[in-house]
Order: structure tokens, then C-alpha cells, then sequence
């Protein structure tokens, strides 16, 4: 069935509010305003607003509001706008979602679904581009997901609610009017790497918002002769190293496409344990298409120049091929 | 109602002053139609008597601090509609070259220092400002201005405290308007009197129409001065509305059209225009030659936007760090 | 100074339980000497009237949320001494598993949730079990003990908006011991009212004696019945006063030994005891015997803990997921 | 002059003040406490109330107002206890400090300091013994430092109060009591890393904490008959390629040494930037001793297995040289 990324997210979380009635969705303007992004349109007029919760503006408020309410036994869906505001939602994030388990010595799991969008691309600059998967990515006791595609949009909220542990979701702000077909089997993992399109020159390793660049970069690639192999990570903690290794065998050579800030990114993580994992396997230095290091500007032509883009990963790819 | 307790002059200029605001903004909106402005654009229409007789109140020495709903005040503090609209298209001669956008307008020559995309994250700022101003033994005053719904947020709390605890010459600007995106005041706060809930700051307060224009500025005086004297912070409830959508991405389902329209009836430019009229400071020919003027201002203001350039894309790295 | 109401066997039991939490960290304070326990150690002589008062109001289905100065609150909701102990000295048999140490003692079976060490981290989650309880149709109270200094955090804030918006099943319990760490309450909060400040979230509050047990417990069955109603949360400031240090490593720079030897004249032990012997509730005899099994226990406790395991090295990466 | 490393930030300081009528401390209990770490004691009675500045408990406020001090004129020296409270003030940081000068199209510097102790070891558990650097090193817009010495602690708080852009100063609450001599000459450069030992056989690269535990296994390598150099980053943000690539082109192989919890730590940053520069000078992979990815436990024997510890360092030497 064709259906767009937002209307999967919508469907994911319409499907666990009617399955569980311990699911409950939280969050800015998720209820009468339908949602920033519009995936709970209807939510509240079908389970009303004790389920449908619509929060203050206080994300460090209302995330802890929602560890609390998993540990209290429902299973929150706590959507967090965009990344660039959970940033005042950090501590609870990782002092106590993230810890809780550990620092009670196993006495309680914190089954919280963190939503938020994430990524750059829409002209909305410095405070509102933020790509920090990285950051969170870091962060031990925590699961973080990045659906990419319409399947993992589908799939993912259920095995991520599932989870007995926080799970943070991502999910790229460019992807929510991304049209595709969802088949008929869409369950999916919450552990796994995929493969996106098979190669043997290259393996071309990504996330989220930046796998169809990198799609569409492989395909160019492919008309000039060079068969790309291309990982979507899916899940950046625990990454799924083994996928990343098993393509290196294949392919030899490796360009990382992230759209976070080149230093310290999540593409460096993938750098290393490549490095670690597979140094003799390399035929050249693996390479990275990052965003610049520079605040996302507000003008088109200069956003463009801040984030990966196609040419530039094409780019890349020729450089570590040499073809 | 009190007659206007200002001459013709000053009365026409507050009326001028809330006629350009409107007049930007409703091109902004057809230019954000047009592609021409891209992201975020947050319309400050119905509310400019807050812009006008608040910073009318204020001095060249003062600090403004704003949101991203800003371009009213940036405009009457004085950065000129050329930068303001350049920088909507994203053009080199933009107040912030471009960078910033809508919601990041900046101006160091008016002290206009933004433009503020996270809610409520220019108030600690204000708090920083009125610090250095304060060890620093100057008079000046900050004003912060905000929506209702930044009071929800720890950032306000925190701001407040410090600003009162340690007296700083801070002027808490709270453009209410009831909503914060789709969510209600009283969906968002416990308390609704939100003067009441900064009372408990020991702070003082004033609540005041924030539809008109003569009522703000006359709150305003009052609360500046109480700011300038090193009495410590004030706080300001502007009560006003917003006649469009949050942002224009917003389909608005969270609201009657009828309340809407009501409080259309109450709208500042009208209101105000109609009440200079009926006490003879104004007459239909000068209102028409005030908007006259600022349409031309406007126009003005798209042709040079229009013809500006783009910034290099090689000068991508600059202005992250300061250059030695 | 009005008649205990309590009948012997009770008033004697609030006094054992504060006996307990005192004899227990005068003993940790020794241990912490001998590098037994290490990390930070809060302890929270002196205030002992705050957590018997107020725990002996609640019922086993409520939840409890505190701070890192929380050893008496967890023993007195019925967490072991000996899991308490062994907590301390890193043992697997600790109550945490030796992974948390005397900040984040923590126990299922009493529904005991630590155990925060970043000041006002507990806030929202006590709110977020007040939304499960309400949502679940419980009964239940969730009380979250904090200090005064972090009712300047947005954390506060930001909990007890939704708390009172939400109406939720809370129970806001203030330690005010006057300090956060060297900050005296009237260099950290511009209103040091707290029932002012707090009240200014439409909440009800009430400000007690929180050196005196009885004041305690009679404003804490008020509150818990409140909040136990369904009428949403309730502010308690208890008035009290820490006699030791802030943690082990504070060289109390910031006041008075003057100050905290009139503090100590009201302290909570034998305030009481004399009020309970004056009316006949209690003998001198009875006191010592009661506090000879403080100590027992106490000596059982550190015997226990001695003698646990340690947990191997190996299980290092236990409990950071929940296994399959 | 012997001095132990608080001493030196309190000489720093204590210069600054004294030099600049401008420079004021603020933050939780520098003041009548003397400093959660005692290096403000006694700087109240010398400098009043306005100027060393008691803050209430409101991370994101004062920071924030350390920002808006430092646009209004000021040079605030804001001290976040620990970085473990940092992660309340990330927005006004990120979003705020960070940002400002480029969304303002340059119009604004913000000349702010941020100290913050950093890192484990003295058994304080999950919420207290964070090391974040690499969230703080992949921000652009402000620059870094982890002072490992007695001369850094002493030298880098000039030139980060003269820069115009905001620096954060990690100090790892482990070196505090380390007691070294300082030097005559003690001034430095907040740009380089520093080469803390020369060796041939093999790099170890680390910065802050974790540098006494490296010279150690150094010197214990020495015994054995590797000859290991010592690579001390010092600068954080931005890396200093340079120095690492000059001395991989030396010793052909390195270990990364960082508390930082393994994944999407520094070390992977590090590690990624010597496969793009010096990917045919490698001779065997770069490996890396991080913090296990467990929140820290309290107990020491366990805290301790968390951590990288000197047996770990040298394993990991030995496994990179074959030797
Ligand atoms: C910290 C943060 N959370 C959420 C948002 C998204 N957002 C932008 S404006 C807004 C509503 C703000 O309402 P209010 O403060 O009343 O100002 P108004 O827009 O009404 O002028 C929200 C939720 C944001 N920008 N920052
Ligand atoms: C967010 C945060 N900031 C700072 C600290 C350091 N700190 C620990 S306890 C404390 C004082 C807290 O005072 P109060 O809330 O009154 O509780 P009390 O210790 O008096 O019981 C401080 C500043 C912390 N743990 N968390
Ligand atoms: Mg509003
Ligand atoms: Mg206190």
C-alpha cells in the first residue's frame, strides 16, 4: 500500500493505542494542534485527552513526567518536538531514563518511547537543524532508532514499546512527506542493520535522513560503473557492527554519509569500530560525508552547502575507489 | 475609554509604527506564498501595539531581547525594513547576512539582540544583560520580551529568580495571546492569572490591554522607569491575540473562527485609528498617507531584498568563530 | 505546647524510627572515617522528625521519590538497615547491588525510587507517577522529598505546573533545612516564603515544624488525605535543620557554629523524648532500651555488611539493559 | 613552584581577577562555600559579593546569564560544578553561546569561560561521574580544553578569557590534589596538543584524566622495552590534527586512550581522523581504552573495571606493537 513516512508513524502509534491501553502519547501539541508534524491528526477526538496528552512547554518536565509513568506501568510515547528542544530535556534523558536500571542494581526498567524529529533541511537554521543522534547514540542504557524508510516508520514503534528499556526514535524531519509502499509483512527488527541496495565496490554506510541521498547517490554511481553497496544502520545504539563488517568483506573500501557535524560524529564511531573490525580488510582509507562544522544558516544555497549532499558523496565515493 | 494622552505627532507615529508592522507582515505572508521567505515565518498581526508601545518606552541605551516572533520589534527598535527583509530572503545585506532568517533577526547597532527560536531561551540572556549592565553601574534597561506559553518552561523560573534575587534591571515583556501553538493558556498553565504566578517571584506586576496601543505604552512608562531606577525587575502581561495561524505551517484546528473574529474587533490598528479620528488627531487623508508610506516602505524594502545578492557559498565557514 | 496525640505504642515507634535513622549515620559518619563507605554521604542528622512524621502518613501502595540525603526515608519505608548498609559499602547484597551507593538507594518491593543525586531530578518523575496512578485509577500518593535549594531549579517549576494542571496524585514534601550546600534559602530564592512561591501553582500548602515529629505527621496525614482525595497535589514545607555538614568534604565555611548550636537545641530526638516522658509516655528506661536496639540494628547492619559478598568484577555489564 | 592542580586553577583565576575589572565568577557555592572544589576559597572576602558570585540552584539560568553578561560587556568565568549539571544548561549553551555569533551573521562574540569538573573515580556513581567531552568537542562555535597538567591548569584560563568565543575548560575532578612543580614560564597556547613523552614504537593519544594513568603504562612499557609516545590533546575542540599525524608518522601505530564511554567517544574521532590522514603511515588498526559502556557503579572494585586503568593500557599496547 502506498503511504507516506508520516502517515506510517501515524499508523504505528494508531495501532499501539488501540492494541495497549497502557500506551498514552505526551507531548507539545500532540492533541488539539494534531501534532508539529501532523502524525496524530485525529488522536484526540478518537482516544481523548487523557491518552492524547497535550504537554506545556516543558520538556524537562514532561520527558521525566514520562519515565515516571513507565515506571508507574504505562507505556508512554513521550514526542519530544525536535531534537533541538530536548536538549532542555537531557538530564532526565540521561540521568535517569538511561541510568535507572543500572543505578537501582536491576531493579527497574524505565519501557519509555522517546519520539522526536530530527535533521536540517528546511530552511530553519541555527536553533532548529540539529542533528545529534551522536550524542545520544552515546549514551549506555538507551536504545536509539532511526527509521529511514516507510517499513521502519511502520515497524519500529512496536518492538520499540515492546522494549523493557528507553527507546529514543528519531525521526528525520525531511522523511515525513517521503511517499513509498508499505507491504503487506512490515514487522521488523529494532536490532539489525540493513542493506539497501547491494554492491561490491564500496559500502556506502548511513542513517535516517540521509539514505535517500545516498540511494540516489549509489544509483548515479551505478550508472558510471561503480556498484555501491548501501548499509542503513537503523538502530545507531547498539550498532550492529557484524552488518558493517560482513559488507567490508565484500567490498573493501568504505565511505560513512552522517549528517551530523564532522567531529565527533556518529560517522566516526562507524570509522573506528571499522578500523577496529575489519583494518585488514581495507583497500583505502575509509572516508566521511559529514555537515560542515558551522551553526545550519537559514539561506537555501547555504544550508545546502552546510549538509551531505549527492555530488559530494559521489565525490567521496570516486576519491576512495580511485575511479 | 480616556482620550489619547498624546499629541497629534506622537499618536500618528505609535499608529505609523503599528501600520508598518502590519503592513511588512502581510506581505511577509504573500512572499512566503511566493517562495520567496522559506522556513519558519511566526506573524506578529494583531498584536503590534505590544511592539509599539513597549519600545516606545525604552531608550537607545536599552537591551531588547525577542523571540521568533520578532519582526515587529526589530523593525521599531530601528533596524531598517530593507535588513529586515533581505534577511527573510536570505540575502548578504540581511540583518544576520542572511544566516538567521525570520527567526534570527540581530542588530548591535539598536541592541537588538534577537531572535530567538527556543522558547523562552532569551530569558536568561535578559537576566546576563541586566548583570553587566548593573555591575557596570549603567541605567540601562533589558527588555525580554515572550509568549505566555514560555512560562511553562524552567527557563522562565530560573530567569525570574536570578533577576529578582539579585535585582536586575530587567523588564519581563509577556506577550500573551493565549496560545502557544494550539495549546490553550489554560490547557498550559496551572495558574492563569499570569501575574499572579510571577508575583511569587517578589516581583512586581502589571496587567494591561495589550490591544491598545495607548494602554501598553502607558504600562510600559511606568514599568521602565521602576526598571531604570534600580528598583529591580518588573514583570508586564501584555493581554493580546494573534489574528493568524502560529506559524504558516499551522492549520489552526485548535481554535473557533468566531473567537478569532471577535477579537478582530478589538484590533489595535483600527481601534486606534478610529479613536485619533472621533478626538480629531487624525483624519481619513493623513491615515491613507501613513499607509501610503508604509506600503512605499514595504515595496521599498522587496525590491531591495529582491536585488540583493547571495552570499558566497565558499564563505560558508565564517562568522562560527571570531577571526583573530 | 499541646499533648502528643498519639498513643504510647505509636509516639514510641516515631521516636525508635528516628533513633534508627540517627544511630544508623552516626555510624556511617565513623565507617566513612574508615573508608568503608566512600563516594558522597549526605547525612541527614537533624532532620529525622521530616521523614518519620511524613512516611508514617503514607500507605505501602504509594510511591516515594527523594534525594541523595535519603538514607532515613528509605529505612523508614522499610528498606533493611542491612540492604542499606551493604548499599554503603558497595556490596552485591546492598540494596542497589552496590551499584548505587548511599545517593541512589533504591527497592522495588517498597516502592522506594531512589535515591537522586542531581538536585531536583526526582520532581518529574513524582509527577509522572501521580499521571500512571491517576491514569490507572489507583489511589495511590506519590511523595517526593526534596530540599529547599532545588525549588530554584526549572525542574520544580516545570513539575509542579503539570502536577497542579494535571491535578495529580503528588505530595511536594520540602526539606527547607536552610542551606543548599554553603547557599543560605535568602541567597538562592528571591521569595523565601516557599508556601508563596508554591502556592503561586494554585496549589494548597502548608508550612510545618519540622523539628517536631508531631507537627510533621499531623501536616502530612492533612496533605496525604488532600492528595489521596483526588484533589490534585499538595506543598508541604517542613522547617528543619541539618546539625552536620553538607556531605563529607564541606568545611561548613558558611555558618555559624553559633547558629547551628541553636538549632540543635530543638533537635527532634530529645525535644521529643522529654515531651513524651513529661506526659508520661515514655521512661527513661524504656528510651535506653529503645536505643540500645537502635544500635543493635545498627551493629547487625555493619556486621552484615562486612560479611557480604562483593559482587565480581566480571558482571560489570549486568543491568545496564533489561535481558531478554 | 610545587603546587597541586587546584591551586593553579585558583592562581589563574585569582590573576584574572585581579587583572580584570571585567571578569567575575559566578556559579554554585564559589563563594561562601569556597568552591564545590575549594578553588574560589577565600576569593569572597577578597573580591565582595558582586564579583565572586553565589548562584541558586538554575544551571540553565546562569549560564545563560553568564551569556548575556558576556555580550553585555563582562567576562564571566561561570562555573558549572560538574559537568553532570551541565547537561541542564545544554540549550542556552548550544543554542545560545554556541550559535550566536553565526545566526547573528557575526555581529555577536560572546567572550564566555565555563569551567566544569569532569570524569570518575572517586566513587560517586551513575549521575556523577560523566565524561561528556565529545558532546562539548562536536559543537562548533566554541572551542574545548582539557587542562592535564599543573602548567595547563595554571596557563589556559588567560588566553580562554581572551578569546571572544565561548571555551569550556574540563577539569578532571581527579587531578585536583595532584601536586606538580610550575614552572617560571608557565604561559601557553590554547590551540596545540602537546607531546608529553617521545617514544617510536607507538602513540597513545589522550587528554585530561586519563594522562597521569597513560604516562604510567609509559613508563611501564619503557621497563618492557616499548618505547611509547604521549599525546596530549589539550585542545578538545579543535583537534589538533597536526601533532597526532606528525606522530603517527613516527611510530606507524597508536592506542587512544579516553574515559569517555566507548561509543561515539573522542577516541573515535581521533581514531577517524588517522585513517583520513594517515592511513598508509598505519601499520597495524588504531585501537582505543574507553570507559565500559555501563553507567558507573558505585562500588570500587567495579568503578575501577569500568574505567581505563594502566593493565588495560598496556594490554592494549602490547596487542597494537605484537610485542
Ligand atoms: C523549547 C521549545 N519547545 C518547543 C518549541 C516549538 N514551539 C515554537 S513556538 C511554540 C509556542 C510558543 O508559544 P508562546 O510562548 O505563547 O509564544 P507565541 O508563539 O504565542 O508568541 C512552540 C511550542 C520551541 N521552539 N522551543
Ligand atoms: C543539578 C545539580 N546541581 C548541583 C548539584 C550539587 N549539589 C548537590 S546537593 C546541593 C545542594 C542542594 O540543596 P537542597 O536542595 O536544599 O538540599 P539539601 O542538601 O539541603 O538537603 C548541590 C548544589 C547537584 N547535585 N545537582
Ligand atoms: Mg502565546
Ligand atoms: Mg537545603
Amino acid at each position: 500500500m502506498k503511504m507516506s513516512y508520516r502517515e506510517a508513524v501515524r499508523q504505528a502509534m494508531h495501532e499501539a493505542l488501540v492494541a495497549d491501553p497502557r500506551v498514552f502519547l505526551m507531548g507539545e501539541d500532540v492533541g488539539k494542534y494534531g501534532g508539529a508534524y501532523a502524525c496524530s491528526k485525529g488522536f484526540l477526538e478518537e482516544f481523548g485527552p487523557e491518552r492524547i496528552r497535550d504537554a506545556p512547554l516543558s520538556e524537562l518536565g514532561f520527558v521525566g513526567a514520562g519515565i515516571g509513568a513507565a515506571l508507574g506501568g504505562l507505556r508512554p510515547i513521550v514526542e519530544v518536538m525536535t531534537v533541538n528542544f530536548s536538549l532542555l530535556a537531557l538530564d532526565q534523558i540521561v540521568n535517569t531514563a538511561a541510568a535507572l536500571r543500572h543505578m537501582s542494581g536491576g531493579q527497574f526498567s524505565v519501557p519509555l518511547v522517546l519520539r522526536m524529529a530530527t535533521g536540517a533541511g528546511r530552511q530553519l537554521a541555527a536553533q532548529h537543524s540539529h542533528s545529534l543522534e551522536n550524542w545520544y547514540a552515546h549514551i549506555p542504557g538507551i536504545k536509539v532508532l532511526a527509521p529511514a524508510t516507510i517499513i521502519d516508520a511502520r515497524g519500529m514503534l512496536g518492538p520499540a514499546l515492546a522494549d523493557p528499556d528507553p527507546v529514543v526514535i528519531f525521526e528525520h524531519a525531511q522523511l515525513y512527506n517521503m511517499e513509498g509502499d508499505l507491504p503487506d509483512d512490515w514487522r521488523c527488527d529494532i536490532a539489525t542493520a540493513a542493506v539497501r541496495r547491494e554492491g561490491t565496490d564500496v559500502s556506502l554506510i548511513t542513517y535516517g535522513g540521509s539514505l535517500p541521498k545516498v540511494l540516489a547517490a549509489a544509483e548515479q554511481l551505478a550508472a558510471e560503473g561503480i556498484a555501491a553497496e548501501v548499509i542503513d544502520l537503523r538502530v545507531l545504539r547498539p550498532l550492529d557492527s557484524e552488518t558493517i563488517a560482513a559488507s567490508l568483506r565484500r567490498t573493501h573500501k568504505a565511505v560513512v554519509v552522517d549528517e551530523g557535524w564532522k567531529s565527533g560524529s556518529l560517522a566516526a564511531e562507524v570509522m573506528a569500530r571499522i578500523v577496529e573490525q575489519c583494518f585488514f580488510e581495507l583497500d583505502a582509507p575509509v572516508a566521511r560525508v559529514c555537515s560542515e562544522e558551522v551553526p545550519i544558516p537559514y539561506a537555501k544555497h547555504m544550508e545546502e552547502a552546510a549538509l551531505p549532499q549527492v555530488p559530494k558523496i559521489v565525490a567521496s565515493v570516486k576519491q576512495v575507489t580511485g575511479k | 475609554m480616556n482620550p489619547v494622552p498624546y499629541d497629534k505627532d506622537f499618536a500618528q507615529k505609535l499608529l505609523f509604527d503599528m501600520l508598518r508592522i502590519r503592513r511588512m507582515e502581510e506581505k511577509c505572508a504573500e512572499l512566503y506564498g511566493a517562495q520567496k521567505i522559506r522556513g519558519f515565518l511566526h506573524l506578529y498581526i494583531g498584536e503590534e501595539a505590544c511592539a509599539a508601545g513597549a519600545l516606545h518606552a525604552l531608550a537607545p541605551e536599552d537591551n531588547i531581547v525577542a523571540t521568533y516572533r520578532e519582526h515587529g520589534h526589530a523593525l521599531l527598535r530601528g533596524v531598517t525594513m530593507n535588513a529586515i527583509m533581505a534577511e527573510m530572503f536570505g540575502k548578504q545585506s540581511g540583518c544576520s547576512r542572511g544566516r538567521g532568517g525570520s527567526m534570527h533577526l540581530f542588530d548591535a547597532a539598536t541592541r537588538f539582540y534577537g531572535g530567538n527560536a527556543i522558547v523562552g531561551g532569551g530569558l536568561p540572556l535578559a537576566a546576563g544583560f541586566g548583570l553587566a549592565d548593573k555591575l557596570q553601574k549603567r541605567q540601562a534597561v533589558t527588555a525580554v520580551f515572550f509568549g505566555e506559553g514560555a512560562m511553562a518552561e524552567g527557563a522562565f523560573h530560573e530567569s525570574m529568580n536570578l533577576a529578582a534575587l539579585w535585582r536586575l534591571p530587567v523588564l519581563f515583556c509577556c506577550e500573551n495571546n493565549l496560545y502557544a501553538m494550539g495549546t490553550a493558556l489554560a490547557r498550559s498553565e496551572a495558574q492563569t492569572d499570569l501575574c499572579a504566578k510571577a508575583a511569587s517571584y517578589a516581583v512586581p506586576t502589571l496587567k494591561t490591554d495589550g490591544m491598545d496601543v495607548v494602554a501598553v505604552h502607558e504600562a510600559a512608562k511606568l514599568a521602565v522607569a521602576h526598571v531604570r531606577d534600580g528598583l529591580g525587575p518588573f514583570f508586564l502581561e501584555l493581554q493580546t491575540y494573534r489574528f493568524r495561524a502560529h506559524s504558516m505551517f499551522d492549520p489552526e484546528l485548535y481554535r473557533d473562527k468566531t473567537e478569532v473574529e471577535e477579537w478582530k474587533t478589538r484590533g489595535p490598528l483600527h481601534t486606534f485609528s478610529a479613536r485619533l479620528k472621533a478626538e480629531g488627531k487624525l483624519t481619513e487623508e493623513e491615515f491613507l498617507a501613513l499607509d501610503a508610506r508604509a506600503n512605499a516602505e514595504v515595496q521599498a524594502a522587496v525590491d531591495f531584498a529582491e536585488a540583493a545578492e547571495w552570499e558566497p557559498a565558499e564563505d560558508l565557514l565564517r562568522d562560527v568563530v571570531t577571526p583573530a
